[in-house]
């Protein structure tokens, strides 16, 4: 039940002892840890590695947005805790960007609840991905698969 | 009212954010999208009437006919690429 | 791509650590942490709680058939890293069982693969439940649940 | 050629493991089966036709036709409910 955007990094296991700490119903924790992976991108004949990006986001709307999500998790599956931990600012390659964590006493419901975080964070949160390349700085457009794998949720 | 751009739209603007004082006829968002249009080259374009962009309304995403009475904060942005 | 079965605990943190250092390909890790949960069984009138549980295993086979699930799992998806610690012995509620770790360049693989390696485990990675409740010891009966669960990934 | 019990099995024959010297004609592990079942009460119990029991030879899961030539390891379970 708690949702935290920052700049700094954030600890894996502390996080997750955390969260399940006292709480003896949970049976299951799926948990999601984004990380910025190495990227080329294509331009013309010119092929262009991904060094960097800087994560924008809209302070305050951000953290609404996660709560929003969030309570749609938990009214949708039984779970026992929920964690969203989202950094913006620069990130390099290798470097962490959200932690999704969800217990709950039944494995599937815990899954499914994480998938269904992470594919709604990916297309309803006010986060906007600026890319360092060799030759400069470029916005990432909007991707159809995420939206398509945030719409499957929209169905049920 | 503060109006808010992020990402693209704030570098085509030049500002991440300005205090404007639109007239009463400005009653919706579309309708403040077109007011703004007319504050400089950087607002014509960034606001464009063919450009992919989303609005939120007091921190909410809100569409275009989303009415401004009482409002504090009005966003403009380009479609979320985050997470 | 590492397997192991041991009595003592492990550091989630650290082990997912370890997992990912140095792959800059990895875009998503799927977790699953399973643990102990606080049961309750009904045995005709009386409603009895479950404190504690021993695992006994297969040694030997248990890694042969952990080993061969991960192999499955790399075969169906674009994994870059894979990780399953599962323990044996006494547990009690609260206490970490298992741990399957995927990383991937996409979120959906790394979910399917981890996924399909938790409800893998359940069925066919040879290890026996025995609950402990105030008036005695008692073997878990097989769970149609988890084999139905296993069962959806063969139509794949 | 040594049989190992698993979970209940082994509390049901009594031992966790023994080494055995079928004669010939036990050729597959069902033959086995039925060859064990004279060993003991214990044995005649876990290993009754009826009871719900899996099999593994040489630490790899088997069906009761599996042979047994060449076989060191052969092991009894009912199924599998860990994770």
């Amino acid at each position: 039940m708690t949702v935290r955007v920052q700049q700094a990094d954030f600890d894996v296991g502390a996080e997750l002892d955390g969260l399940t700490r006292g709480n003896r119903k949970i049976g299951g924790l799926a948990v999601f840890v984004g990380l910025v992976r190495e990227m080329h991108t294509r331009d013309g004949l010119h092929r262009e590695r991904i060094d960097a990006m800087t994560l924008e986001h809209y302070p305050g709307m951000t953290e609404k947005a996660l709560e929003e999500i969030e309570a749609e998790a938990q009214r949708r599956w039984p779970l026992e805790a929920t964690l969203i931990v989202h950094r913006h600012g620069r990130l390099e390659a290798g470097d962490r960007i959200v932690l999704v964590a969800v217990g709950s006493p039944h494995r599937e419901a815990a899954f499914e609840a994480c998938e269904f975080l992470v594919d709604w964070l990916k297309t309803k949160a006010p986060f906007w991905k600026l890319e360092e390349t060799p030759s400069g700085e470029k916005w990432v457009e909007a991707h159809e698969g995420d939206d398509a794998a945030a719409a499957r949720w929209a169905k049920k | 009212m503060k109006v808010r751009y992020f990402a693209w739209m704030k570098r085509t603007v030049g500002l991440p954010e300005e205090e404007v004082m639109p007239p009463a006829e400005v009653r919706t968002v579309g309708d403040l999208v077109v007011w703004l249009r007319a504050r400089s080259a950087g607002h014509a374009e960034a606001l464009a009437a063919g450009a992919a962009f989303g609005a939120a309304v007091d921190q909410k995403t809100a569409s275009f006919d989303a009415p401004l009475a009482g409002v504090r904060e009005v966003a403009f942005f380009p479609p979320f690429t985050g997470g």
